[in-house]
């Protein structure tokens, strides 16, 4: 008998737990709207490998909700944010997004920093009809792949990356072969495509990607490969630490071709790694904001980020996502008092030409186009200086 | 000096030993003798501190030593040579003996505790410098025995030496014993060859089934064949 | 030219490996066990010297010192604390085996690269070097002075560890503990304590290894995990045994990684390491380099 | 009343997420079919670490393999689930057979290390063979069409996931109690001992090696059904690391282990959505206390108190792997 009952205590307790999971679903009209509240829920990768693109992003978009909710809201309705983590890991991405859809049931959602792993919620996303703009993740097919008619993104994807670059590269008297240096991740992968057709199409030839680890500690070998190519300009699509190892070898092994990097690096960022500018001379960067660190363009938001996050490092990743949250703000606002999913979609395709921020582009959405930011500048270093050289290479 | 009573002991659920009572008084020879799994080993290995005991006491010089791992029963003045002799394959001879007294607080005369135990097995000179694992079985006896020397133990413990040794070293094997006895240290001799056993010890203790079942002096065994049969059973 | 350039770039990093090697072959041949927690002791070491370095501001061979002192202490607790419950219980005849410990080493990695994300998960950090001179030429090679710093410091530490064991009581009794611990408790060793000091010395190992790469590469907790796999390597090359042939199973490995990412492909330098672990221990399970496995019985 | 809830265990818990799918969210319910997939994935590793005793690192893998063919089949040609969840767990089986030879070589902790470095190549592969298998992009699994039914969705998925789930764990059930099992268990006790008896010991590890990497391939295919999006990264070390967790946690060596172990090691990462920093340390910190001071899991604590019955195959002792010791010499 006494076994019996701590049988069933036992077996009571698995169901509980198996509930505690589950809960009692009942459907709003309007998931996540109170006359007084909006809910977002936002994704990213606060623990885990990418962790270092998870709250710097965050509260670079967190602050513009602060700020908004600081002036009494949108219509009358005051910002409230459920921040999820999703450890750069697809499954936990997943089950945030269906935790903050079904569980919180927000309004929208804002996030993701990887892209493997935020790919992974758009179907959810999609399904459910709940809109949601982009943090971080650069692949072109979360935005760009038709059906879409929910997702947003508000600054410059992967694709438009590659192809500034090879219009860059056209650019530049006596460049005819050039060769990629990069990972073998989803983040440069969103740059090749689009690279090497610009490349074909301006008649650059591409003599050979080399692969480079993520966590390279030496690149004496791909220097002296590329070297050996002889080159007449080297494209390098690597994550900063990976990409500063690379240009300390390159400058160290006398590989001075210029050198273009996409937006993944930041120059200044560059500079401090290396110990000075002497090893990017010759390096030209797509950038995505008006200015460097410290201009007079970013210094509204760098006193913003220092207003609401004090702890918070101002670094390069740090503004990345603050133009989603400036156009997410802009289209509520559209959308008026009478908020509904359906009007906030609407409101957003016919977002034409908002500043973005601190980004060096203006957003435009359409029903058709939902990648909002088109405009990366080219940045350069001068007299050991970090200068924009111009933006005449947007798509 | 070793006083035992009640000892029980064994490996995990298993208990060999139960209830076993002996007694090595200060410079004896005394034998423990027993056939294949009456528990002899465990005996050696409970009063070393290798494995734990479940009930009893065992003490030494009036303190008692159980519970204690094997590094601090070794500090009271024990020590075992195993049946397997527990050799440190690839070091040479010559550390083996080095390593005997590494432990040992008073470790100035290393040179002189090394030159002493080599009396005992000079034999072993030759082979200084060769590796443990090199030797003959005979020859890894006396690195056995010798490094457990030159900790100068005042008891000696020793797990079937003569296993596997051919007759001539076995006997030789003896008079090193009695030389060592005749120095001052006292001997736990645990054997199946009684012929060794009886040859140099003073008093007999016949374990069966991890208990006595039979002791005396050397002189009240005098048919071995009866003695054999005794722990046989 | 181009051949002594990346020799010396293969003959650093393969400084590294061993070194990362070392370690694994220390708590490898003492408790026959790999340990998945010494990537994170490499990381950990390196975020302590940063913290010695850049936020306390100590200058760099204090810190050095402090980094390897600290972390070595630090492989003394993670022993204490999840290594000897489990040999205990093993003693006692009531648990497992090596894999528990194995699987104890694992969480170990797990939860170390965890707590290392508290503090410093939110971006990537910068080690300076030990010189402020970058690079000096030799015979027109342009050789980072961290390299030299590198290879020096293996070079010193390999011989200093091999007299270590062949001379120093400490290093006896770690090479009779490891080779038949029973043998080792039988001469009064305190074989739980030799545990406690194999795994300091691997981790000041790990930690070395951590200080020196940190200025070549970046400070970040994942760190650690590639340069364990390079680690193992660098030890099944050597056989598992010896002190010198694991620093030249590293060299090997270190050499021709950067050989082959230069003349086959780069994408190969990824997958060098599991390519030689398996190949090693299928076919050369003594190791390249003649050393003995450790006698375990 | 007791035993016969204790003997039907296995089916009370599949019927128990049945019942629970008609009152759970979508949250809730996509966290359930992850429960069985990880539930067919624990019996795969535990037939090979609980019961035959060799330590394989690599079924995060094997689960790749499992996912990749299985998503590859159905969306690049158009492959009926049906077709291609076996193939997928048969591609899975031949790779892990391949593995099991090397385990005929090298024993314990090297082939930890030689099934480890093999994950590895296999997530490079994966990696760099862009034109099959999209390289870092990854796949998209289109939802299957079985019987002229759309399954899309996690109640739909459930439907698939929770049938497979339940015949693999009634498989393993019969494999752990047939000769075979036996087999098992004789080599992880003593090869030697094994081998005087009979037992092909070879033959009996590839094929050990074979059905634990099956179980993994249909593990990975439901998981490319439940994510609908697969790239290489969610087949990695953590991922292996996490298989181990729930073998340990749940139970080596008993059948209601990996069923306890899955349920845990989904549902709490959840509940500490709130505390991040504890998520990952959690996985850690969970692996080390268990082997530390429960080394039989939760089954193993559970079957102690006569909660869950003591099955004919259940251990005495607690056992992992390992070497073997020579037993203590009695003089």
């Amino acid at each position: 008998m006494k076994t019996s009952v701590r049988l069933s205590l036992v077996a009571s307790a698995a169901l509980a737990l198996t509930f505690a999971m589950a809960a009692p679903h009942a459907r709003a009209d309007d998931p996540g709207i109170t006359p007084t509240s909006i809910k977002i829920g936002m994704i990213g990768s606060l623990t885990g490998p990418a962790a270092a693109w998870g709250w710097p992003t965050i509260n670079g978009a967190r602050m513009v909700y602060d700020a908004v909710n600081a002036q009494g809201g949108i219509n009358g309705r005051k910002i409230e944010l459920v921040v999820e983590d999703e450890q750069c890991a697809p499954p936990m991405a997943l089950a945030a997004a269906k935790k903050l859809i079904h569980r919180d049931k927000v309004f929208m959602l804002h996030g993701g920093s990887c892209s493997g792993s935020i790919l992974a919620t758009r179907d959810e996303v999609l399904a459910n009809e709940v809109p949601m703009m982009i943090l971080v993740a650069t692949m072109d097919k979360i935005v760009q792949e038709k059906p879409n008619d929910y997702i947003y993104r508000a600054f410059l994807p992967g694709s438009f990356d590659g192809k500034i670059i090879a219009d860059f590269i056209a650019t530049m008297p006596n460049v005819k072969r050039v060769v990629v240096v990069g990972h073998a991740d989803e983040h440069a992968g969103a740059r090749y495509g689009t690279l090497t057709e610009g490349l074909k199409k301006h008649g650059v030839e591409l003599l050979g990607l080399e692969t480079i680890e993520t966590e390279l500690t030496d690149a004496t070998a791909q220097v002296l490969k590329i070297k050996d190519a002889k080159p007449d300009a080297v494209v390098l699509v690597g994550r900063p630490a990976a990409s500063a190892v690379f240009l300390k070898d390159a400058h160290r092994l006398g590989l001075d071709v210029p050198m273009i990097g996409a937006t993944v690096v930041d120059l200044q960022d560059l500079a401090d790694r290396i110990g000075g500018t002497d090893a990017l001379k010759n390096m030209y960067v797509v950038a995505v904001y008006k200015g460097p660190l410290g201009s007079e363009a970013m210094t509204p938001w760098q006193e913003m980020l220092k207003k609401y996050y004090p702890s918070d490092k101002v670094q390069a990743s740090s503004f990345l996502g603050t133009s989603g949250a400036l156009a997410v703000v802009e289209g509520l606002k559209k959308a008026g008092p009478d908020l509904t999913r359906a009007k906030f979609v609407e409101a957003m395709n016919g977002i034409q030409n908002l500043d973005g921020g601190p980004m060096a582009c203006s957003l435009s959405f359409s029903a058709a186009d939902h990648d909002g930011c088109r405009t990366g500048v080219m940045w350069g270093v001068r007299d050991g200086k970090i200068v924009v050289i111009g933006d005449r290479w947007k798509n | 000096m070793l006083d035992i009573t009640g000892l029980r002991a064994g490996y995990g659920a298993h208990e060999v030993l139960k209830g076993l009572s002996m007694r090595v008084g200060k410079g004896q020879v005394v034998a423990l003798l027993g056939g294949n799994g009456a528990g002899k080993t465990t005996t050696l290995s409970a009063i070393m501190g290798l494995i734990p005991s479940q009930g009893g006491e065992i003490a030494f010089e009036s303190n008692s030593i159980q519970g204690q791992p094997a590094h601090r029963v070794f500090r009271h003045g024990l020590s075992l040579v195993p049946q397997w002799r527990e050799l440190f394959t690839d070091m040479s001879v010559q550390e083996h003996l080095e390593l005997g007294a590494i432990a040992c607080a008073s470790r100035g005369d290393l040179d002189a505790r090394v030159a002493s135990a080599l009396d005992y097995f000079p034999e072993l000179r030759a082979h200084l410098g060769r590796r443990a694992g090199t030797l003959s079985g005979g020859q890894q006896q006396m690195v056995a025995i010798a490094r457990a020397l030159t900790a100068r133990p005042k008891l000696l413990m020793l797990d079937e030496p003569s296993m596997g040794l051919a007759p001539l070293v076995v006997r030789e094997l003896g008079r090193t014993i009695k030389r060592l006895n005749e120095a001052g240290t006292s001997v736990l001799l645990v054997e199946q060859n009684m012929h060794l056993a009886l040859g140099v010890a003073s008093y007999v203790y016949v374990i069966r089934a991890g208990k006595i079942i039979t002791h005396g002096p050397t002189g009240d065994f005098h048919d071995e064949k009866e003695l054999f049969h005794s722990y046989i059973g | 030219m181009e051949i002594a350039t990346l020799l010396s770039v293969g003959l650093s990093n393969g400084c590294l490996y061993g070194l990362v090697g070392l370690g694994l072959v220390l708590v490898y041949s003492s408790q026959g066990i790999p340990n998945f927690a010494h990537g994170e002791l490499f990381m950990a070491g390196a975020f302590l010297a940063y913290t010695a370095i850049v936020l306390l501001g100590l200058p760099y061979f204090l810190s050095f010192l402090i980094a390897v002192v600290g972390i070595g202490l630090m492989g003394m607790l993670l022993e204490w604390l999840a290594i000897r419950p489990i040999s205990l219980h093993r003693s006692l005849g009531r648990a497992s085996s090596e894999v528990a410990i194995v699987l104890a080493t694992v969480g170990l990695a797990i939860v170390l690269k965890g707590l290392a994300r508290i503090p410093w998960g939110d971006s990537v950090r910068n080690l300076p070097t030990a010189f402020t001179t970058q690079t000096v030429t030799i015979g027109g090679v342009a050789i980072a002075t961290q390299r030299l710093l590198i290879v020096a410091v293996t070079l010193v530490l390999t011989v200093a560890i091999s007299v270590f064991f062949a001379r120093a009581p400490l290093g006896k009794k770690m090479r009779a503990t490891a080779q038949n611990p029973t043998g080792a408790k039988l001469i009064g060793i305190h074989t739980s304590n030799i545990y406690s000091a194999t795994w300091a010395l691997a981790a000041a190992c790990g930690a070395i290894a951590g200080v020196l790469a940190a200025p070549l590469i970046f400070l970040h907790p994942d760190m650690g995990t590639r340069m364990l796999l390079k680690g193992f390597a660098a030890a099944c090359l050597g056989g598992f045994g010896s002190v010198t042939g694991v620093l030249l199973g590293g060299v090997l490995m270190g050499v021709v990684e950067i050989f082959a990412g230069r003349y086959i492909a780069t994408s190969m330098m990824d997958i060098f390491a599991p390519i030689i672990i398996i190949l090693v221990l299928l076919f050369w399970p003594q190791g390249l380099f003649g050393a003995r496995r450790a006698a375990r019985v | 009343m007791r035993t016969l809830l204790q003997n039907n265990l296995v089916w009370l818990f599949f019927a128990g997420t049945v019942a629970l799918s008609f009152t759970t969210d979508a949250y809730s319910q996509y966290l359930m079919n992850l429960v069985l997939v990880y539930v067919v994935i624990g019996q795969g590793l535990n037939l090979i670490l609980g019961f035959a005793g060799m330590f394989a690192f690599a079924h995060g893998a094997f689960m790749g393999i499992g996912a990749y063919v299985s998503a590859l089949l159905t969306a690049k040609l158009g492959v009926s689930l049906l077709v291609a969840m076996p193939a997928a767990g048969v591609a899975a089986a031949i790779v892990g057979a391949l593995i099991g030879f090397p385990a005929l070589r090298v024993s314990g902790l090297y082939l930890a290390m030689v099934t480890l470095g093999f994950s590895e190549i296999v997530q490079w592969g994966i990696k760099h063979w862009k034109s099959v298998t999209g390289g870092p992009d990854g796949v998209s699994v289109p939802a299957p069409v079985l019987f002229g039914h759309r399954f899309y969705g996690d109640y739909p998925t459930f439907y698939i996931v929770v049938v497979v789930a339940l015949a693999m764990t009634l498989l393993a059930q019969a494999i752990i109690r047939s000769k075979l099992g036996r087999a098992f268990v004789a080599i992880r006790d003593s090869e030697i001992a094994a081998q005087c008896s009979g037992i092909k010991v070879a033959r009996t590890k590839v094929l050990a090696f074979a059905i634990s990497a099956f179980y993994a391939g249909i593990g990975g295919s439901l998981f490319s059904l439940t994510q609908s999006y697969i790239t290489p990264e969610n087949f990695g070390f953590y991922q292996t690391t996490l298989h181990f967790c729930i073998v340990i946690v749940g139970g080596a060596a008993s059948l209601a282990g990996p069923i306890i172990g899955s349920i845990i090691l989904t549902w709490l990462p959840e509940v500490l959505r709130n505390a991040q920093a504890l998520q990952e340390i959690g996985y850690g910190l969970m692996l080390i206390l268990f082997v530390i001071f429960a080394p039989r899991g939760i089954a193993g604590f559970l079957i102690d108190k006569g909660i869950l019955p003591r099955e004919r195959f259940s251990l005495r002792r607690p056992s992992l792997p390992g070497r073997s010791r020579p037993a203590p010499q009695e003089g």
